[in-house]
């Protein structure tokens, strides 16, 4: 009974799972150097963005957002081997379900509060007290 | 259905109550509108359903031979569409005016008048509401004279916790905090006498700290204030720590003199009031 | 009651029109207890992922609240940022590589890079302890300014979460030590290696927001 | 050495807490003396305290939750009382008392009645109904409950030792800093909902991965029941929500304990973060509460009225639309806090549109009874009830969702009548309705109808009466959380509202009463068959009360409404299908575990609010020692053999076929 049940999901992979015998791009210790060398390069190229004059200023936290997303991406897929496979498909949901909660949490609060205290803020009608820095 | 009729009723008896029924300012006329049409608009919905309800309950009870059964009837293509279009389109409608009004309300948005709008700030302080008039340099406390028919425009903050400032009659509602300035703009159309007080639990003195807002003509208004500049101790930087201490103040009373800048010094306080940090208990 | 109307051809009432398709995945029973221990770990996961949003929000609306203070500007250091992030990365790396170990259900490699995992974390975490009584001997402790407090709260909960995982770790070795390749052992390491890498994609988060551009505004 | 604790925290001075704990303590004495005298000592231990069966965990949360009510009802009768006598007079609760009162009963409610009733009843049921034989985690599923009813001690605590807090059940800062607030309760609050909400939290996960990974053969997401829908909905919405609440509560912490500046008013802290974040849980919590709620009222309507759920695609649409949309409408708690035009008009509008998924949801009720057979139990009478009061209820916050009407409507009794209507409404009447239609499944034997029907009608009235008068006094600019006034014309209103809540005080009268006879009469109500309601979900295939297993083999689901369609064909065929072949099953073990984890927190919780900081490194060490030895833990389930299940499963199909032979189930 158990195991007529294993083989039945042999369709679905437990988050973190590798396929057995995957000798793809991200299947073992060739998967994890791969990984290791990307994320070495993109953290390298987040910190060398910050000491740059090349880039123009107000793109730079642009580009590091880029970098910062790029890399989590090669972590997902390298290290939690979650891809977009059929066998994925539920782990993906629940990743992306997650994505939309924190976006909103984010983005919501962060539009909320500029709101909140660009109204409220007396700064403009007063000899700054606490802004001189 | 009882429970409509009840509402109903009480929402027409309470036309003889100081409340947001009775509004005597063009904001608190405009805000009750909007309130008794979404009110009527989503009536149209509702009370059908709550009609439905009881009838198809009582209609279709086990024991009436003459119901008919439809033991599979479970999907209706047509009833699905329309089932997701009513609410919608209620929605659509009370969306627009949601949208409209909150721009057209704002709080912070100045009120249509030929006249001047009065500046009035005000402190919320434990237990207490101070009002400091900038232009006639006078204060008051728990007591609010404005003219009637001139628009008013207040900026608020706290001494200590959050509170809301609100008077009912007048219309919107705003939160006053520490460190920070809203704004509100109300009018009194009538002269009169309505309740204000604080719509934000601030601890144990909150139940007392209500003012009246006295709605006058410009005649008395002017003599109000000047008589407010005679009598009465002046508002220094003394005066207003004499008032931070915490209690409630059962009689209004006046302030002459009132140090210039007083609201932004008492908008600053707090923030520094222990830059030092305090240790805590232990 | 001869006729079921539930059995005759094409009754769907509900027009769901399932009947006919072929066998959907999620059709099969229950999932076995690999699936489900790490599908729980992952939900789990993505919870701590809110919880660490918070953080982030808070910190991102504080973080110009100095109150005459200093800034990110003036505090951090990227030179020692990039030296804890490299441990992080190695330290996922070799946790990768213990995976393959444990796959393989070779103990001593497994123990090893267990181990090296274990030392790359404790390297970070003693980076991170070192600059956080820096800021303090510096007088930026975070009683100092909202600022502060959103910073070493944002930080220190991910350091939290690192002190977590290595006594985790360790659990585990000595786990695998007395008792080997137990099949529970296995479906923890698993959740432990999913927990150890989400550990440094909320870091990557953490050195983007609020070094990198931190040091930029 | 004891930090804060001395004497003085004991309130030997004040009459009415004093009294208060003195019966709760001689209770609880009582209970226990019992207990060890009867000898059921072990008897509990071993079957209940350290169950991990899903079905007991639930029976417990429900416990957990009916005692707490007796507590959150004294607290509402209380404050009810006292405003009915407060006109112009201290009325005889000082404000420094009373606001601990509404602080304590918000707080009680949602976290400590609403969302363990909740929790129970799902607990009992997914399971149940998706064909599975627990849940994912069973032992997890007991720390979750022990951690819930941690906090919960620590709340009534707080009764006899110490204060409780006076900042609302929400315990906005800066009231809520230690300036403002510098006794322990705040921190009791904090500390106490922090535990509970961990236990909350890994339910979320535990039901989630049970509804996605654990479903019986053939039980395909379309065809779950909507219960389990909402199920997993508001588990969803468990997951995604708590967390905020826990790291909101961590940054508070923060600034109580270690002077930190998040909230504060001084050195750049921002009081609106945290009103901000605490509603972006708050807002969900709401719905977290009413889905479930939603699907018991599907499972009822559809059950008594003798025919599936009407819109079963509509309704599950509904459900996720609700669940994601619940998190981006949470700014329509502050409106008037003055974010500007763009950004209330924005969320004004979000929050108007679960308005549609919800009308959604009650046309489809309505529909589900048109062309039914209305058999009138008392569930659907609490469901018809429900949906009478859930509509006006969800007018009237609608009404609040339009800023301007917000404006003048915000913080007044009309929204704390909005919030009555809906959660007693919505989330009690939906408790009491799952309560009498899964009761017999839960305990072998019916709930008395007449004092169920009387217990219906009182509270129904009751809730009328009580509440409807509050609209009245927010539309006379009477707001929350007022000791006393001096307004005459509120008086008369205040006392009908203190009517109302007599009124629902004879409700739970009746529903004790019922619990008393029905119980008395169990034999005379017991039902043998296990589907006393002609039932279409899988629940009903099993015996009442269901054996550890759930199911001697697990079901294999063809089409929607599971049972009901074997049900048919049995009937259809004179007898049952043939008998299964029996297999041996594995059952989680009993532990300890949760009951241990809960005593340490409890103890690590207390210690923190009286900054008793050794006993803070004691109770934790506790705690992490009790990981370990779970984790050391070889055997976590037992075998029970195939003959014993045969044994169990031969004995229900017999009384299953007498009834099938019978030719009718009811
Ligand atoms: C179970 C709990 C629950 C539920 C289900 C709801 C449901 C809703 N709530 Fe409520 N709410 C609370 C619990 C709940 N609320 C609590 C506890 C507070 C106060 C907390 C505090 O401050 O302490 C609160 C406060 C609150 C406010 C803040 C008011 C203020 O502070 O000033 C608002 C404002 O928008 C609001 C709106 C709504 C809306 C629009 C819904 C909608 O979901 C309702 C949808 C339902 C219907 C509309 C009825 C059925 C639909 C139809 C019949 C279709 C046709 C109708 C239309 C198209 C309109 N609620
Ligand atoms: C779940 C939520 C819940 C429930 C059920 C109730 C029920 C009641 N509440 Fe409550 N109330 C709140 C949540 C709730 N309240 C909140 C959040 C506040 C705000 C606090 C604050 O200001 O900070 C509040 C505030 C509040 C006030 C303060 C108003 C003010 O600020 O001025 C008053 C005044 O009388 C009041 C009265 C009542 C009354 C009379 C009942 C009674 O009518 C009903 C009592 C209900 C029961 C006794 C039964 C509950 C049963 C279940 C949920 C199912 C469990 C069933 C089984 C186990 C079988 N409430
Ligand atoms: Cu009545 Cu004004
Ligand atoms: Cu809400």
């Amino acid at each position: 009974m158990s195991t007529q049940h294993e083989a039945d999901w042999q369709g679905e992979l437990a988050p973190g799972d590798e396929r057995q015998g995957d000798s793809g791009a991200s299947g073992g210790v060739r998967g994890y150097l791969l990984a290791l060398a990307l994320s070495v390069l993109l953290t390298a190229a987040s910190f060398a963005v910050v000491g740059t004059k090349l880039l123009w200023a107000p793109g730079i936290p642009v580009a590091l957002a880029v970098f910062a997303v790029a890399q989590m991406g090669v972590h997902l897929v390298f290290f939690l081997h979650i891809n977009s496979g059929p066998d994925n498909t539920n782990n993906i949901l629940a990743l992306a379900f997650g994505i939309l909660i924190v976006s909103i949490i984010i983005s919501g609060s962060l539009w909320i509060m500029f709101h909140l205290n660009h109204n409220m803020m007396p700064m403009n009608k007063l000899t700054d007290l606490h802004l001189q820095h | 259905m009882k429970a409509f009729a009840t509402l109903l009723a009480s929402l027409a008896l309470c036309g003889c109550s100081d409340g947001i029924f009775d509004p005597h300012g063009a904001v608190g006329v405009a805000e009750k509108t909007i309130l008794l049409n979404s009110l009527f608009i989503m009536m149209v919905v509702g009370a059908p359903i709550i009609l439905a309800t009881l009838l198809f309950a009582w209609w279709f009870r086990a024991s009436n031979r003459h119901a008919r059964y439809l033991p599979y009837w479970v999907y209706s293509g047509r009833l699905e569409v329309i089932v997701w279009v009513i609410p919608g389109l209620v929605v659509l409608f009370l969306g627009g005016i949601a949208w409209i009004g909150s721009h057209d309300l704002d709080p912070y948005k100045p009120l249509q008048s030929e006249r001047e709008p009065l500046q009035v700030e005000v402190v919320s302080l434990d237990w207490k509401w101070l009002f400091i008039y900038p232009e006639q340099q006078v204060a008051s406390v728990n007591e609010l004279v404005v003219p009637a028919g001139r628009p008013v425009h207040f900026r608020l903050t706290s001494a200590t916790v959050m509170n809301s400032f609100f008077i009912p009659q007048l219309g919107s509602q705003i939160y006053t905090m520490a460190g920070m300035a809203t704004e509100l703009n109300l009018i009194a159309d009538q002269e009169g006498t309505y309740h204000g007080l604080s719509a934000q639990f601030s601890g144990d003195g909150f139940s007392d700290m209500h003012f009246e807002a006295r709605a006058v003509s410009d005649a008395d208004f002017i003599a109000w204030a000047r008589a407010a500049a005679t009598v009465g101790p002046p508002l220094d930087a003394q005066g207003y720590q004499q008032l931070l201490k915490p209690g409630t103040e059962p009689t209004p009373h006046t302030y002459a003199a009132v140090a210039p800048g007083l609201f932004d010094t008492a908008l600053m306080l707090p923030m520094q009031a222990s830059a030092a940090p305090h240790a805590p208990e232990n | 009651m001869s006729t079921i109307a539930s059995e005759l051809p094409g009754f769907d009432p509900h027009r769901l029109g399932h009947r006919g398709d072929g066998p959907d995945p999620a059709d099969h029973g229950p999932a076995p207890k690999r699936i489900v221990v790490g599908y729980g770990f992952w939900i789990f996961l993505l919870s701590d992922f809110v919880m660490f949003s918070g953080f982030f929000a808070a910190y991102a609306v504080l973080s110009t609240s100095t109150a005459g203070g200093p800034s990110g500007r003036d505090l951090f250091d990227l030179h020692n940022v990039a030296i804890e992030t490299a441990c992080l990365l190695a330290s996922s790396f070799a946790c990768g590589m213990a995976s393959i170990a444990v796959e393989e259900r070779k103990a001593l490699p497994a123990q090893l890079w267990l181990a090296v995992t274990a030392v790359l974390g404790l390297a970070f975490l003693i980076l991170e302890v070192k600059e956080f009584l820096a800021l303090i001997a510096a007088g930026n402790d975070p009683q100092h300014s909202a600022f502060l407090s959103s910073f070493f709260t944002l930080v220190g909960c991910h350091g939290l979460h690192v002190s977590a995982g290595v006594l985790w770790l360790l659990t585990m070795m000595a786990q695998l030590f007395s008792k080997g390749f137990a099949p529970n052992l296995l479906r923890r390491f698993r959740c432990f290696s999913l927990f150890w890498h989400a550990l440094d994609i909320i870091w990557v988060a953490v050195f983007t927001v609020v070094y990198l551009i931190g040091v930029t505004q | 050495m004891f930090g804060k604790l001395s004497w003085s925290a004991i309130p030997l001075h004040e009459p009415i807490p004093l009294i208060t704990c003195m019966v709760i303590v001689a209770i609880i004495f009582g209970t226990l003396l019992l207990v060890l005298l009867k000898g059921w000592a072990p008897y509990l231990w071993k079957e209940w305290i350290t169950s991990v069966d899903h079905k007991r965990v639930g029976v417990m949360y429900f416990l957990l939750g009916f005692i707490m009510l007796l507590r959150g009802f004294s607290d509402a009768i209380m404050m009810r009382s006292q405003l009915a006598v407060a006109y112009n007079a201290p009325g005889y609760l000082p404000p420094d008392h009373y606001d601990q009162i509404f602080s304590a009963h918000g707080t009680i409610m949602i976290f400590f009645v609403a969302m363990p009733f909740v929790i129970g009843l799902m607990n009992f049921v997914v399971p149940l109904q998706i064909g599975s034989r627990d849940v994912a985690f069973p032992t997890l599923n007991s720390v979750s409950l022990w951690l819930t009813a941690s906090g919960v001690l620590l709340v009534n605590l707080s009764l006899g030792i110490g204060e409780f807090s006076r900042a609302g059940w929400l315990a906005y800062p800066p009231l809520s800093e230690l300036s403002f607030s510098p006794g322990v309760g705040v921190d009791y609050y904090l500390w106490s909902l922090q535990i509970s909400g961990i236990g909350t939290l890994l339910s979320g996960v535990n039901l989630v991965t049970t509804i996605l990974k654990l479903r019986a053969p053939g039980m395909a997401l379309s065809r779950m029941p909507v219960f389990s829908w909402t199920a997993l909905a508001s588990n969803l919405l468990i997951v995604a929500a708590f967390p905020i609440l826990t790291a909101t509560f961590a940054m508070l912490l923060l600034d109580r304990y270690l002077d930190f500046h998040f909230f504060t008013n001084e050195l750049g802290g921002n009081p609106m973060m945290y009103i901000n974040l605490i509603w972006a849980w708050g807002h969900p919590e709401v719905y977290i509460l009413i889905l479930p709620c939603f699907g018991v009222f599907s499972e009822v309507i559809s059950t008594f009225s003798s025919k599936p759920l009407f819109g079963y695609r509509s309704m599950v649409m509904a459900t996720m639309v609700i669940c994601v949309l619940s998190f981006m409408v949470w700014l329509h708690h502050f409106f008037t806090m003055g974010a500007g035009a763009d950004v209330n008009g924005f969320f004004g509008i979000m929050t108007m549109i679960i308005a549609v998924p919800t009308g959604v949801k009650v046309f489809n009720w309505l529909f589900t009874m048109y062309g039914g057979r209305i058999r009138f139990t008392t569930p659907i009478l609490w469901a018809v009830g429900f949906m009478v009061t859930f509509v006006i209820g969800g007018i009237t916050g609608v009404l609040m969702a339009v800023p301007p009407a917000d404006f003048i409507l915000h913080n007044s009794l009309f929204l704390i009548a909005h919030f009555h209507n809906v959660i007693i409404g919505g989330v009690v009447f939906g408790a009491f309705a799952g309560y009498t239609y899964w009761f017999p499944k839960v305990f072998g034997f019916k709930l008395h109808e007449g004092w169920g029907k009387a217990a219906f009608w009182f509270w129904f009235f009751g809730f009328y009466v009580a509440f409807m008068p509050l609209y009245v006094l927010g539309g006379m600019g009477m707001t929350r959380r007022m000791q006393h006034y001096d307004v005459a014309a509120w008086k008369p209103y205040l006392v009908v509202a203190a009517l109302g809540a007599v009124l629902i005080l004879c409700g739970i009268v009746c529903h004790i009463a019922q619990l008393v006879v029905s119980i008395r009469s169990r034999h005379r109500l017991a039902d043998l068959t296990g589907d006393p309601w002609d039932g279409r979900t899988l629940e009903w295939i099993t015996t009442s009360p269901p054996p550890v297993f759930n199911f001697a083999v697990l079901p294999n689901v063809k089409g929607e409404e599971a049972y009901w369609g074997m049900k048919q064909k049995a009937l259809a065929a004179g007898q049952l299908a043939e008998e299964p072949i029996y297999e041996d099953i594995e059952v989680p073990r009993n532990t300890p575990t949760g009951f241990v984890t809960a005593f340490f927190s409890t103890i690590t919780g207390f210690a923190l609010i009286w900054h008793i900081w050794w006993l803070v490194c004691l109770g934790l060490l506790g705690a992490f020692l009790t990981f370990v030895r779970f984790a050391w833990r070889n055997e976590d389930e037992y075998r029970i053999p195939a003959s014993e299940v045969a044994r169990l499963d031969r004995e229900r199909r017999r009384t299953r076929s007498a009834v099938i032979a019978s030719g009718s189930i009811e």
